[in-house]
This record gives C-alpha cells, structure tokens and sequence, in this order.
C-alpha cells in the first residue's frame, strides 16, 4: 500500500465523518429531497466516465465511457430536476396579515 | 505537478467544499434551495475540471455521451407526476449505478483484462464493480416495486434465507480470489453477474413500504461504489463525493426507517430474516391505520396554513390545555391561522372544553363552535385532534344502526388531512369504532395527548 | 303545527319553556307559535321580542289551544283547565305526578315528561336535565363563594397570606362537575367525590383532585349513566369517607341524586359538628329530600356555626340563560316530533317512547 | 402596653379588630390584651380561641380601661363613654366625624384613625384600605355573577352556544382590581377604566382590556396614588366613554371614589336606560353616594329591567377574612407605636402623623 | 511501504477519528467526560504510533522530556484553583505552541539553516514558527492579565494602530522572503523575534474581560501551526488534529464572544481599532451591570438543584405566568427544584402574583410567601427575579434614607446568584434605583419577560 | 507543489470543516471545558517533538526536540488534567425524589 493509498483512506474517512455529520439534524421533511439530491451527487461517477470516454488507450474505453457517460448524465441532470421540483414545494407561504385584533 | 493539474485539483477542491456545504444546506428546510445549487455548482467544478484532465484527448464521445444523458435525463425529472418521484430517484439511481460499474469494467479492460492491475487497484476496482451492479438490479427491482409492476408485499421463495447467503458468499469469495489473483476476466465476469442477481435478491423480500428506505441505501452504496472509483482511477474528488454519499446515504436511510417507524435491520438483512414483520395495525374491516412520528407530523403543522385544533375528552384527561394553546401560538407565529372547533358534547360535562381552554388563555374569538366551523372543514390544511372520538365519528352521519346515529359531528373527515392524538385505537365514551382513525387522510400520532403535543411544539420549535 | 307557550305561575319559577330565538327557528320552520302575554318577563324577554320573532300574544287559553304545548313545570290543576283535550303538552313531570297525570290521562292529554330524555347520545341536546344541572352546579358554586366568610382563592397581600378554601363536591354529575369547575375558576382547593367508577377521571380531567377512589364501586352506576341506591355496607363506607373529609373542608357542595328516589343521606349531623365554624354546605339535592341531614329545602340553616343552604329551583335563579338553554332543548324535541309539518308523536322512536308518561 | 378589642355594635358590622391569632403575635411581643366577650364571634372566632392565643376576656369598661383599644367603625357615643380619658384608639374615623372627634378629644382620647394611612410603601403594612377594598372588590364581583342572569363563561353544550357575559369595571383602584380578576376568573369577558394614568398598563396586567385610554388625563391623579375630582371638560368626556360602552355590558361594577369626596356620579339614569334588561349594575362606592345615579345604599333597584345593587359594608360580608387582614394590619400598626414595650405616639412618624387626628 | 509504517498509520487514523469523535461528545453536557477521554486516547494512540517512527533511533532525550513535561504539568492542572482555570489554560497553551514552534527552528536547522528547504516546505515551517511564535507571547500575555499581573484593562500607546499593522506587515514580509529564498537563516530569527513581539502588541489593547475569547483564539492558532508542522514533516495525525483545533478554534471563540455579548472583530482587530468599545453599562455609582445571555442563563438554570422564581409587577405586564410556570416545569424535568416567593406586595393589587400564577396552574404549595422563603434564599443557586424591583432593593434594609426603608424584601441578594428579567434598567414603582442590579452575582437578562422566558424555555429544551 | 501536499491540503480541508461542525451546537455550559479540551488537543505537536527528540541527525535536535517534548507535555497533562477537573463539576445532580402529592 503506497503512502498515497493511505492518505487517500483518511481523505474517505474524513468524507465521510463530514457526510454523516452533517445529515444528523435533517427534519424529516426534507428526506425526500435530500434522497434525491445524494442520488443527483452520486452521479459524480459521470468524473470517471469523461475520463474513460476522453482516453485514447483504447477504442472499447471511448464506447464504454460514452455509455457511461450517458447513464451518469441521466443521474445526474434528472437527480438534480426533481431535487429542484421537489423543493419547489417548500417555498414557504407568505405570513398572512392576521386580522388582530386589541390585545 | 504542473499549472493545469493544479487547476484541476483547485477545482475538484471547491467541488468537494460545494458538495459539503450543499449538503448542510439541504437539511435546512430554509436553505435547501439553496443547498442544492451549491451542490449543483461542485458537480459543474467537478466536470469542467475533470475535461481539463491530461488524459482526455477526444472529446467527441463524451459530447455524445453528454447529450444523450441530457436528453434523457431532463424528462425523466419534468415529465413525472410528484406522487412518481421515490422510483424515479431509483431509476435515476440505476443509471448513475451503471455508469460507475463500466467506468470499472473499462478499467478492469484496459489493463489487460486485469492483468496490469496490482493487488490494490484490484480491491478499489472489484468494490466498485460489485456495489456498481448490485445497485443497478436493485433500483430497477425498488422501481419495479414502486411503480407497482412488481408486486409491493415481501416476494419470498424456498430456501430463500439460505440461497441469499451463498450468494452473497459466492460473489465475495469470487472477489477475494479476485484480489489475490487480479487478471483471470472469466472469475470478473462472474462476479458482476453473480452481484447483479444479489441486487434482484436483497431487495425482492423486502415489502413496498419499505421501498424508500432501501433507495436510500443503495443510494450509499452508489456513493461507496463512486468512492471506490476514485481510489481505481486515483481521483480525489470521487473519492470525497463517494464518501460523503456513502456516509449520508446510510444515516439517512437510518432516518427515514425510524421517522416512517420501520424496522432498519428488517431492511437491511430482509432477504435473510425470516418472516417480514407486519406492516401496521390493521382494523377488523381490514382497514389499515397511518400511524406518524411527531417530527413529520410538526412539519404539516409548522407549513399548513390553516389549522383547526379538535380538543375531545382526551385533552381533558391529558390536562393538555396549555400545551396545546402553545403549540396554537407557534404554528401562528409560523405564519399558520389556528381555530379551535368546539364540539357541543366534546368531553364529559357541558362546557367540559370551555373551561379547560379559558384555563389556558385562549381568546374567546378562536372557540368556534359546530354551526360555524364545519364549512370550514374543507379548507383547513390539518385537522388536529386532540383526544377526541365520538364527535368526530362519521358514523353518526352514515350508520343509521349506529348508536350516535344522528347526532351532527364535526366534520374532520372534509378536511384536507387529519392528524390525531390519542393513545391507542381504544374506543371512546360511546364505544363504537371510529372509521376516521382509518382513512387515508388521518395519521395517528399515539400517546398522552400532553405529551404528544410537548414534543410537536419542541419539534416545531427545532424547525 | 300550532305551538303554544304558556308563562309559569309556580312560585320561585322565572324560566320560559321557549325563547323569543327559538321562536324565531320555529316559526322559520314553518310552525305557528302563541305565547302567552308576559310568559318571558320574568327571564328579561319581553312580549315585543316575541312578537319580533313571528309570535302571537295571546292568554292562557289560547295558548292551550295549540297541537302541542311547552312548559317549564307541570301544569296545576288550574293550568290544565285551559289545555285543549287531546293536546300534546311538553314539560317537566315532577315528583309524586300521581294525581295530575290522571288529570291529564283524562283530557286525553299526551305528555312527554322532561326528565325522561334518555341518556343516549342522540338525546344529549334534548336533555333538559343536563342543561339545567349546568345551570345549577354552577349557581351552586357561586351561592357557595359568597356564603363563605372568606376567600376561595389564595392571596399573599401586605396583609398577610390567606389560604385557598378547601372545596369539596359530592357527587359528579353534570352539576357537580360544573360546580367543580366553577369553584376551582374561582382559585378553590376543589376535591371531587362520586360512587360511580367514570367519574374519578372525569373529576381529574377538569383538574381537581379526586376524594377517595377506594370508595368508587363498580355496581354503583346503572347502564344510563346514573347512579343506583347503594349496599348498606358500600354505604358506610362512603358516609367514612366524608366524614372524614368535611374537618379539612371550608366549601362543601353536595349534588347526590339517585333518579326517582330521595336524595341519598351523605352528610349526618355529627359530620356538619366536625365541621370549622364559618364553613358552609350548598346542598343542590335540597329538592329531593337533601344529602344533608340538616338541610331544610328552600332555607338557610345554622348549626354549630355551619350555614346549610338548601336552594330550590337553582336553574331559575339564573333565567335568562336556563331558558335558551331549555328553549334549545325544547326546540331540538319539537323538531323530533314534526314530520312533515304535521305534530307525529311515534311511539317507536325509543326518546319519544321514553318521554311518554301519559298518551 | 396593655390592649383592649372592642367587640362591634354597630349593624351590619361582623368584624373585629384583632383576631385570636393577631392576640397571640401582641402577647407574645409582651403585650397584655383584653378582648371583650363576644368580641369574633360574627366573625367565627370563638372567645375560647382569645383565651388560648392569651388574651383575657373582659366587659366593655375593662376594654377602654386599656393603654391602646382597637376597634374596627369608629365608636358610638355609648362606647366613647366605656373608654378610659386620655386613652389611644385605633379605628376608622368615619364620614361626618366632627362631632365624635370633639367627644373624644373631650376626654383627652387621641384617635389614629385607619382611612389616614398614607400610601407610602412603609405603610402598605398598615393599609386598612387596601386589605378591606380586596374584599369589597372580590366579594363584589361575586354579589354582580349571583345576581346576573346568565353565565359569565362561555359555554358551548349540546343545549346550545351561550355567549360570556360582558364586564365593565369602573375605577380599577384597589377594589376594581380585584373585581376585575374576580369576573376574569369566572370566564367573563372584561374591560376595566379608570381616570388615573396607571391604572390603564394594570388593568392591562391582569389580562383585561382597557375601555377608552384616551380618557384618562395625567391630571387625575394626585402625588399620593389617588384619584382627585374631575374638571368639568374631563368629567364630560368620561360619561360619553361610560355612556358608550354601557349597551355592550351585562355586569357594570363601579367603584370610583375620591377620597374625602362623595363618589363621583358616572352613570345616569339615561345611561342605565340603554342596558339590556336582565344586566346588573354592583355600585361598591354606595356609601359614598354611588357611581350610579340610581343607586340606593343598602337596597336593591330594579330600573328598566337593570338590577342596581348598593352594597353596604362588604368586607364585613365576609367577615372572617376580612378581620385577619384587619387585624394584621393593626398588629403591624401596634409594632410601630411600640417602643421598649410602651405605647408611644410619636408625631415626628410620617405615617402617625398622617394618622392621628385628635390628641 | 512496510508493516511497521502500516502500524503507524492506522494508529494515527485511529487517533484521528477518536480527536473527532471526543470533540463531538465534548458539545454535548452528557457525554462531555466521555469526549475527553476518548480525545485522551486518541492524543496516546498518536504518541505510541509516533514512537514506532523509523527515524526515532534514541529514547533518552524522550524519556528526559516525557518525565519533565508531566512532573510540570501535573501540579499545574490539579493545584490551581477552579477559578483560576482560564490563565492555566492560557499557559499550558504557552507551552504547547513553544513546541510547536521549537519543532520548526529545529527542522530548520537541521536542513542545513534552511538551505536544504524547498518552497513547499519552507512555507509550512515559516506559517509554522510566525504563528508558534506569536501564540507563545500571546499565551503570557493572556495569562498575565488574567492573573492580573499585568492590568486587565486594555494598554494602548500612541501611533498604536500604525506600529502593529507595521509590525504585522514586515512579519509576513520576511516570511514571504523565507519562502522564496529558504536559505536565510538571518531572515528566519527576524522572523521569530517579530512574531514574538506581535504576540505582545496584539493581546496588550484587549481588555481582561476579553481574554477567555483571545485565549480561544489563540488555541486555534495553535493548531494552524501544528497543522503547519504536520505539512513539513509529513505527518497526518499533525495535520488532522491541527485542522480540528484550528476550526474550532475559531468556532469556539465566536460562539464565545457571542456568548459573552463581546464583539469578535473587537477581540481579533483590537490590536488595530480605534477606541475599544465600552464594557457594560455603569451606574451612576461607577459599579457596572453584567448583562448575560439567554443561552447562559438557561444553562445555568438547567443545571441548578435550587431555583427560586421572584414574580413582581413585570411579570403581570408581560403576562408571562404561562411560560414562566412551563419553564418551572422543565427546570424540574431535568431535575431542579423550583420554588415561588411571593412578596406581599408584588405587583399592583394584593393577591396579583396569585392570581397570575393560579390562572397558569401553578399549585399552590410552590408559592411560599416571604417569612417562609427568605430563609432559603442562601442554599438558594439561582434566584430568578421575573419583573419585580422594589421587591427586592436591598436598600430597604440598608438605606435609612430610601423611601422604602423598612419594608421587608424578598431576600434575593443572598442568592448565590440572580437572573433578572427586565426590559431596561428603569426603576420600579418606587422609582427608586436598585443595588441589587449592580451586584456581581447578579446577571441581568434584558429583554421583555415573556420573550426571555421563551427563550429559556427553548435554549434549555435545546441543551 | 506535489500530488502529496495537494492531498494533504484536502485532508486538512475536511478536517477542518469537521472541527468547525462538531463544535458548532456547542451549549455555553460547555465552552469552557471544550477550550480546555481542545488546548489539551493542540498539544499535538508532542508528535513533532518526539520525532525530533529521538532523531539521530543532530545533537541539536536531541536538544531542542527534548525541551519541545517537556513543553508539548505540559500542555498535553496540563490540559487534560485541567478539563477533567472542570467536567466534574458537571456531573448532572442525582433527581430529588420529590415528594409526589397526589396528582
Ligand atoms: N359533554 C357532555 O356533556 C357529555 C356528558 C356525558 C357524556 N358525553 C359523551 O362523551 C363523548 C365526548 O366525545 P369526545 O370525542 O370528547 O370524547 P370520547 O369520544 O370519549 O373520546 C375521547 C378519546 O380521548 C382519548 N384519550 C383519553 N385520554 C387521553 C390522553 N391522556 N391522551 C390522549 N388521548 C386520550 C381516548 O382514546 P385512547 O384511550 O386511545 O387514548 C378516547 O378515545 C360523547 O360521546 C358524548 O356524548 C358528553
Ligand atoms: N401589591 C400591591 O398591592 C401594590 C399596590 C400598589 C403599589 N404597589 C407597589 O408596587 C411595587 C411592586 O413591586 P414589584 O417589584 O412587583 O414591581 P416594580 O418595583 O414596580 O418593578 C417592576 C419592574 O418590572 C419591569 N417590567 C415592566 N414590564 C416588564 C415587561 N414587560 N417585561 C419585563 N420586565 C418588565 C420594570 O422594569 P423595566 O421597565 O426595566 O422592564 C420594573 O422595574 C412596590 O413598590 C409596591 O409598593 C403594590
Ligand atoms: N350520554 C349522555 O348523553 C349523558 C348526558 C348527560 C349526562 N350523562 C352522564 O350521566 C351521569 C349522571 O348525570 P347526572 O348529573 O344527571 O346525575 P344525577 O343528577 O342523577 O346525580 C348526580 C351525581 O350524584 C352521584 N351519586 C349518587 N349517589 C351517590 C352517593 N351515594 N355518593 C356519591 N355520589 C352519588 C351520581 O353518581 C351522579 O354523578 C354523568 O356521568 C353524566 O356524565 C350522560
Ligand atoms: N403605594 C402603595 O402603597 C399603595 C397602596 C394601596 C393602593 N395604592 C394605589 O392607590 C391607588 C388608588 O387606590 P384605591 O383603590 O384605594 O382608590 P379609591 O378607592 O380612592 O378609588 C378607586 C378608584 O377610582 C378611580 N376614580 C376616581 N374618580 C374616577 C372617575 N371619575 N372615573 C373613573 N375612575 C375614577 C380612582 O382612580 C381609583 O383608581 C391605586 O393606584 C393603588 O394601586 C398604592
């Protein structure tokens, strides 16, 4: 295991620390959208799959990196639409002026 | 380390700050919106800097690749009804799943079918490959059931228990050996079917209603499989953005399991356990009771907008008065209008609710009684009934073999939801069931009425 | 259907059987009312706001003249003089009805008696008797504050500290709930004491303290909701209670009452003498007899510096509010008794049937 | 220092001076205390209880034989003769006092009459006003809820929707204070107004409303808490906001004063006019004249279907209370004139300065 | 890379995480013992790993130093009085950043004076040694004002402003030469000496109250340099735990500032601005107010066994005796013992706290009247004087001359600490001013009674 | 700049942000023991100091790495010692029986 390998671990250790931290207060309400948008980042895989579609190696890489590419997009840009229809929702309604009366 | 691999780095860098602050966001109802932009901003950092990456030389595949993704994607998310979104997300998440699984098995290709590869690489590559696959077959599965093509209950099969575990073995043995010994593609193939078959077995015995809890969890493990990825491919970014889903996939999953009051190991280790527990409480004309947890149901009440409180001999009994005059004074700080449906014969004396809410300090204004309040009903966002039973029993308006037959009730059945506290499916002074309690509008929040509106007010309060 | 509503003439009476608003529902209904000239003077309705809500004045006999007729208390014999044969006639039967029911039996006069509203839930806003035991445990309560030679309520003034009056109420009906209610608003100390098993939660659902659960017994209540006569043995056990009770007690509130019998005796002579001088006992059951030995119906006694108050008729020393609640009530049974714009008085109908003394 | 208690002759008067337990604070300071038999009983304080906390029982004469004798109402002319010359007395002094006031400084008797207590925080203590106008304030608003004929709370039943009954209170001193949280506590729906400044943020402090602030003028009241009389301009102005809110009111209980004065007159007949019938008028400042016009001290006025009550002496009504406040008053009062165990008047004392007006 | 640097490594990963998840229980009441000692842990898993390093050849200048810090250190954190805890920190503080710094000169000097440094390098050691440097004399000076050696309130001197930016400026100036050109070893000590003397300048015009703020902070520097240590020498677990502190550090001493109602600019630009900002208000007798929180005072009396609720005429005002009594209820809750002194004359009518207090269900046996309480106002932790004033002036016990000279008061000043609630520091009915307000063990909460109880109510929910 | 320190910049990234939200619910109750805790924590660079201590480079760094150590161990039991101190006097009281009435 390289120096490298090790110092990637801790990076993943702390990553993760950082993403489970910062979901512990979430209400309820917002289990939903947060689903959806982790489910819009994890289409992160769309990194991997530019670099295998874009690499010259091989002619099996560009096809498969396209179709990966394809599918991580489908991840992502509809991850990122319904997150955002989703949310939509929880636009908060204006403070109606309440009739008050004396106190 | 050159200019341009530093620009890269600097943005996969703020990618990664992104993704973190877009997700403390997102668990602000407040600031969601704007969590997800953030997280939106690091995934555009994060492909802009990863097209700068040396080793791309061609562009036009991963144009193509962009574009038909695009085409697909946008009305995959527009076109749906809002009721779809849970299997759409795992539709979403099967594509994003599969990507991660080629990006492996282009790896796993190229370097000579393995051959290239030491024991490391081996290890990140084979993780990916398995969690990729396995995340495929069970989000289509979790579609399928969602979308009611599969059947929603628990699918169960002989031996079911023992054929899940060797299964399991099998794909993991195959990885190990895998490790030990990197190029040998027949044992690679194999383990990528034997984990696409584990993805259609984990999730078919799980029910339905589960369903959310488990695209939750394999959105985890995509975010593992991501994450396992960058350690392939020595990608950072990958790497954080995979943990960060791996981390937040599995707690919320743990969430949701507790909030929807669902068992989390019967989800995880549902394909093992044996029999499923049962669903929920069921009434003797085999109508199922919603039961909710105080955190949801102070949601609905924080965000409705008009609320009417129906105060029974339970509020009573629970001496709830003031508590539930607090609860009425936070929903309308929040913006909500609160009324309080006075029933003629609500409690056990004339004027039984009168007395206790004058106790409490509830103006005068806000005590509306039967006449007045019942049209208002079918406006009202939530109907929160507070330890009432027979006034609220449509019954007295349906069954003419009921004993209240006849006696006018307030009309909570009209409202848009319901929710209703009392602390078990007992039956009230006139001893009859109660149909409301039954309806897929009315939740059931169960416990002493006092308590029950502690915790929605320290809910609402934690918002 | 023509309605009539006499005035009351018995003495202490100030109620009117239907208000110048339920009038005003039954006329809209498409009833005709007589009302008697003056019937709801002494409960502050004037003739005009009857006539204002679609009545006519008119004396007793045209008033008994009607298809069916309201009144608080049951007619005296002069009363029923003027009541057409074969009227229907709604009011309160009274005790030892003997005599007058044969009177009316004769005239062929159906009565629905008040006090035989069913304790069923369809029947609640029929209930005559819940609504006037509102009336008089609340009464009860006030009569009891004000008789007392102190504060009910707890006071730390630059005068020193009083203390809170101790209340206790027996019995847990509909009146002494109320009165329950009453005297705690007022800053009582308010315990609660009844045989019925229910009654404790409902005595600590309106925050007060409940005297006793030992004493509760199972087979004290009857399938309606009320109480029953009690064993000798259950008996002395709850004469215990209270006797044991009153030393520590500055208010005592008593609404016992077993239906169609006397008042059961709760509280003896040696029990009042156990008593601080200055404290005083409201007795809502003078009526029947009392729950008190030394109640006298009607009268305020001393004894051992005790006051004993035995009010009669609570409910129409408030008339205004007893009659809109009688008036409601009264309303919901005529309404229960008009089918088609005409007066049907059916026998299978289990509140009707229950009501029917004499048809 | 040796203290007689008079026992009270005059009508309507049941309390006393000095409680049993009031004795039992002097005798254990080292007084000697005389009370005259008889003396609590109206107000349940048995002679036996005088004798236990210490005291001796005497007559009238071995009363006015002591150093220092307490009273409650200012001695008739029978009484002053039963006291020793040169004696101190502590009680009211009364309305048209001069004539008593020459008996008694006659026969060299130095009175500190109760009413002179000034309104300094030193003499809350000793403020017999204060503690006897809670009681006139509480007793009142349970004398207004007795006498109306409806609830105060609301309350929904299955007999219908009744609506609370209205309050006013006028004059929100000590009394109207009181009153005010007496009605609220009963459910009633109250408004209180007064002239002085003040008087609007307390109102406001015991959860009522306050009717018209824009009738009060920063001149009504004087530098020792009271209110002084009205310029003609202000005093019109009050009458249109009493006149006004009036027909909205079920319950008026009124106790503006000004002291010294006759109460100031602010409800006129034409005002009791536009009230329902059935609506209650309690005028605590009877004595002094009445707030209402109408008012008859001691009697009971039925106007256009308003019952107008004039209470006199409440506190005495309740007359075991009433005494332990009196009484701890005085006790406190005894305190300040007792220097080394001997009774001593000293004038350089603000408040038995203010309070002594004949020595 | 070989087993015994695997070792290593996963101690220090271990130790990372145990630093993490001690800092997480340490913000929670409950758990806070549990946190440090697994920070405790973590710092020894760090230590042994650390012994195993390959380039450790010779124990005996470690042991020497080992023996030395604990036999200093020992006496240092267990005989100092609990008062006295913040100048302990402060120096403890002193010794951890002249290590942090001695660490640096060595590499320094041992890479030949620098000249055996490359930028990269050259940077974390110089970011290194300016910032050990400064924290060493910012330590002392803390410390020293704390302890009230030197004077706590803030020095100034003339051109101060433009003497410490100079000073900053050619601190960071030699630094930034450093970094281009290593090799200078001259440059270097400069740069000591002036990080040294900024150290002085920048804790010197911060008054005494600011200190545990300016303590904080310095704390977070702290762990920026061993950050800085953990980049030049390559070490993770430096770089980790470094971060940690270094973040919340800095967290810490905002939230501290908040806490306290100091401004943080305040503290971090003192050294630079103009006048500093007036302390507290000051009565006319020269004693000052302490105005406290509402995070604070909830925790104060969430903690405390015994309370004592004053209620005076504010209370009615506010109409607070709802909330009042439900944060008396929760008080009791976490397992407090509440108690109400009526004064006889609070308010403005006799019996008003009764009635108040009755109409929010308060049972009447926690109303103690004034003979009763005043005896159990010393055992009493806090006092919490809702609205009332004259009450509770001292002077009517102590002033001849006061209006209310003689009047018994509720006996609040032998509290062993008050909170008062009131909206300014306006005189009662009396019109009178009160010393009570002045006392040191007396914390003001401004703010309308009702709103602060609210307050309360929710922070102490929140602990 | 190498691939390494890019790495450790992200790792001192993360960490920083996980100290940053670990602390940020922190009661004041809590702020000082926390100050005290994390003092004992920024001891850290004992690691530092022992490597110099036990370095055969140079005499100087036994020197100066064994006066580090002392220090860095000061602060490190000074710290710990100090906050442990401070958190007893958090132990939450034993609940009073209270003497429950009737209710
Ligand atoms: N108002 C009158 O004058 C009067 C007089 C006599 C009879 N009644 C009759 O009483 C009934 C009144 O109707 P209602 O709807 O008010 O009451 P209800 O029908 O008696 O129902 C009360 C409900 O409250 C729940 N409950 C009891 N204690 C509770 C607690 N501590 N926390 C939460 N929930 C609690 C009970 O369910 P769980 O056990 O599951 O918690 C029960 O189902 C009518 O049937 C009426 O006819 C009225
Ligand atoms: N009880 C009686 O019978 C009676 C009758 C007449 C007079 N008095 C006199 O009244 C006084 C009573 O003493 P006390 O201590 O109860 O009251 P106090 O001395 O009048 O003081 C009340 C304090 O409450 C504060 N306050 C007012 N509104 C507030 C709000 N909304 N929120 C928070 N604080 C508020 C005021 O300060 P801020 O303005 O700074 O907020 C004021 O200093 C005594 O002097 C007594 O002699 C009593
Ligand atoms: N279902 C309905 O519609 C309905 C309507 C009204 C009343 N109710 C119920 O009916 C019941 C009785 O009503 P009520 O007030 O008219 O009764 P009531 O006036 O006949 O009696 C008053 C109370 O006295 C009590 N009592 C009798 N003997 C006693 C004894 N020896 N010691 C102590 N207490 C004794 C009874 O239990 C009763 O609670 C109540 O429970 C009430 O809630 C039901
Ligand atoms: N500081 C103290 O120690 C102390 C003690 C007791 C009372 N007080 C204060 O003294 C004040 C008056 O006390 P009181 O109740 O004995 O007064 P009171 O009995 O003399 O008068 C009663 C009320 O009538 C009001 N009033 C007079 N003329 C009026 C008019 N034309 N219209 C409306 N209202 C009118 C007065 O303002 C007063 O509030 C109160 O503010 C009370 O708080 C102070």
């Amino acid at each position: 295991m390289t120096a490298m390998t090790i110092i990637q671990i801790y990076v993943f250790v702390l990553a993760a620390f950082v993403g489970y931290m910062v979901i512990s207060r979430v209400p309820p309400l917002l289990h939903t959208p947060l689903m959806s948008a982790t489910n819009a980042i994890s289409g992160i895989s769309l990194v991997g799959s530019l670099v295998a579609a874009g690499s010259a190696d091989h002619h099996v890489s560009n096809i498969l990196g396209c179709v990966a590419v394809a599918c991580a997009m489908v991840n992502v840009v509809g991850g990122f639409v319904i997150t955002d229809r989703m949310l939509r929702m929880f636009q908060r309604k204006p403070k109606t002026p309440a009739a008050d009366g004396t106190q | 380390m050159n200019a341009r691999d530093l620009v890269i780095q600097a943005a996969y860098l703020a990618a990664s700050v992104f993704f973190i602050l877009g997700l403390k966001s997102l668990s602000h109802p407040d600031r969601a919106r704007q969590g997800m932009n953030q997280a939106a901003i690091g995934m555009l950092l994060a492909i802009l800097g990863t097209l700068l990456v040396q080793d791309i030389v061609t562009y036009q595949w991963i144009a193509i690749g962009l574009v038909v993704g695009t085409v697909i994607g946008i009305p995959l998310g527009t076109k749906v009804p809002m009721t779809a979104m849970p299997q759409q997300i795992a539709i979403s998440h099967g594509f994003g799943a599969a990507a991660a699984t080629l990006v492996g098995v282009n790896e796993f290709v190229v370097r000579g079918f393995g051959a290239g590869l030491d024991h490391g690489t081996m290890t990140a590559l084979g993780v990916e490959t398995l969690l990729g696959a396995l995340t495929v077959t069970g989000s289509l599965m979790a579609f399928g059931k969602l979308q009611e093509i599969l059947p929603g209950r628990p699918i169960t099969w002989p031996a079911q228990n023992v054929s899940s575990l060797a299964l399991l073995a099998a794909t993991f043995g195959i990885l190990g050996w895998l490790i030990v010994a990197p190029g040998n593609p027949m044992a690679y193939w194999a383990m990528i079917g034997l984990s696409l078959l584990l993805g259609v077995l984990l999730v078919l015995p799980i029910g339905g209603a589960d369903m959310p809890v488990v695209v939750s969890l394999l959105n985890s493990y995509a975010g593992l499989a991501a994450a396992a990825t960058g350690f392939a491919i020595g990608n950072n970014v990958l790497i954080i953005a995979g943990a960060l889903n791996g981390a937040s996939g599995f707690l919320l999953s743990i969430l949701m399991s507790k909030a929807m009051n669902r068992s989390f190991a019967n989800v995880i280790f549902g394909a093992f356990g044996g029999e499923p527990v049962a669903a929920a409480a069921t009434s003797t004309a085999g109508l199922t009771v919603r039961s909710v947890s105080a955190e949801d149901a102070a949601v609905q009440l924080a965000f409705a907008s008009r609320v009417i409180v129906v105060p029974g001999y339970g509020l009573a009994v629970a001496q709830a008065q003031h508590v539930v005059q607090e609860l009425a004074e936070l929903i309308e700080k929040k913006g909500g209008e609160v009324k309080y449906a006075i029933h003629p014969v609500a409690g056990r004396m004339p004027g039984h609710m009168n007395v206790l809410l004058a106790e409490a300090n509830v103006p005068y204004e806000k005590l509306l009684d039967m006449d007045e309040i019942n049209p208002q009903f079918e406006q009202c966002d939530v109907a929160l009934v507070v330890g009432a039973n027979d006034v609220v029993n449509p019954a007295a308006r349906t069954d003419p073999s009921s004993p209240i037959y006849g006696m006018p009730i307030l009309n909570v059945d009209k409202a848009r939801s319901a929710i209703v506290l009392k602390r078990s499916m007992n039956t009230g002074f006139a001893g009859i069931e109660n149909a409301l309690f039954y309806s897929p509008r009315t939740a059931m929040l169960f416990g002493d009425a006092k308590a029950s509106l502690s915790r929605l007010v320290a809910e609402i309060k934690a918002l | 259907m023509r309605i009539g509503v006499f005035k009351e003439n018995a003495p202490r009476e100030h109620r009117v059987a239907l208000t110048p608003d339920g009038v005003a529902r039954l006329v809209k209904a498409g009833d005709t009312v007589v009302v008697e000239r003056g019937a709801g003077a002494a409960a502050f309705f004037a003739d005009d706001a009857y006539v204002a809500a679609g009545a006519t004045l008119g004396d007793a006999s045209s008033v008994g003249a009607a298809d069916l007729v309201c009144k608080v208390q049951r007619p005296a014999p002069d009363e029923i003089a003027s009541l057409r044969d074969g009227v229907t006639l709604i009011s309160f039967a009274g005790a030892d009805a003997g005599p007058v029911l044969d009177q009316l039996r004769a005239r062929h006069i159906t009565l629905l008696a008040l006090e035989r509203v069913p304790r069923t839930t369809r029947a609640q806003a029929m209930d005559v008797l819940s609504s006037q035991a509102t009336v008089a445990g609340y009464k009860a309560a006030l009569i009891g504050a004000e008789a007392l030679s102190r504060f009910l309520p707890m006071l730390t003034t630059a005068a020193g500290s009083l203390t809170p009056a101790r209340v206790l109420v027996i019995g847990a009906g509909v009146a002494g709930l109320q009165a329950i209610a009453t005297t705690r608003r007022l800053g009582g100390v308010v315990a609660g004491f009844d045989v019925r098993p229910a009654a404790a939660e409902e005595v600590l659902s309106i925050g007060a303290k409940f005297l006793a659960p030992e004493a509760i017994s199972a087979d004290a209540a009857t399938a309606g909701g009320y109480a029953r006569e009690l064993a000798e043995e259950q008996q002395r056990k709850v004469l215990a209670v209270i006797d044991g009770a009153v030393a520590q007690t500055d208010l005592v509130i008593s609404t016992a009452a077993i239906p169609g019998k006397p008042a059961p005796r709760l509280i003896t002579t040696a029990t009042v003498e156990k008593m601080h001088p200055g404290s005083v006992i409201v007795d809502v059951a003078a009526e029947t007899g009392g729950n008190c030995e030394l109640t006298r119906a009607g009268e305020t006694v001393v004894h051992h510096g005790v006051t004993i108050i035995g009010p009669l008729n609570l409910p129409s020393t408030m008339p205004m509010h007893a009659s809109q609640m009688f008036s409601r009530n009264v309303q919901t049974l005529i309404g229960l008794l008009r089918k088609d714009g005409q007066l049907v008085v059916d026998l299978n109908d289990d509140i009707v049937k229950a009501m029917s003394v004499v048809q």
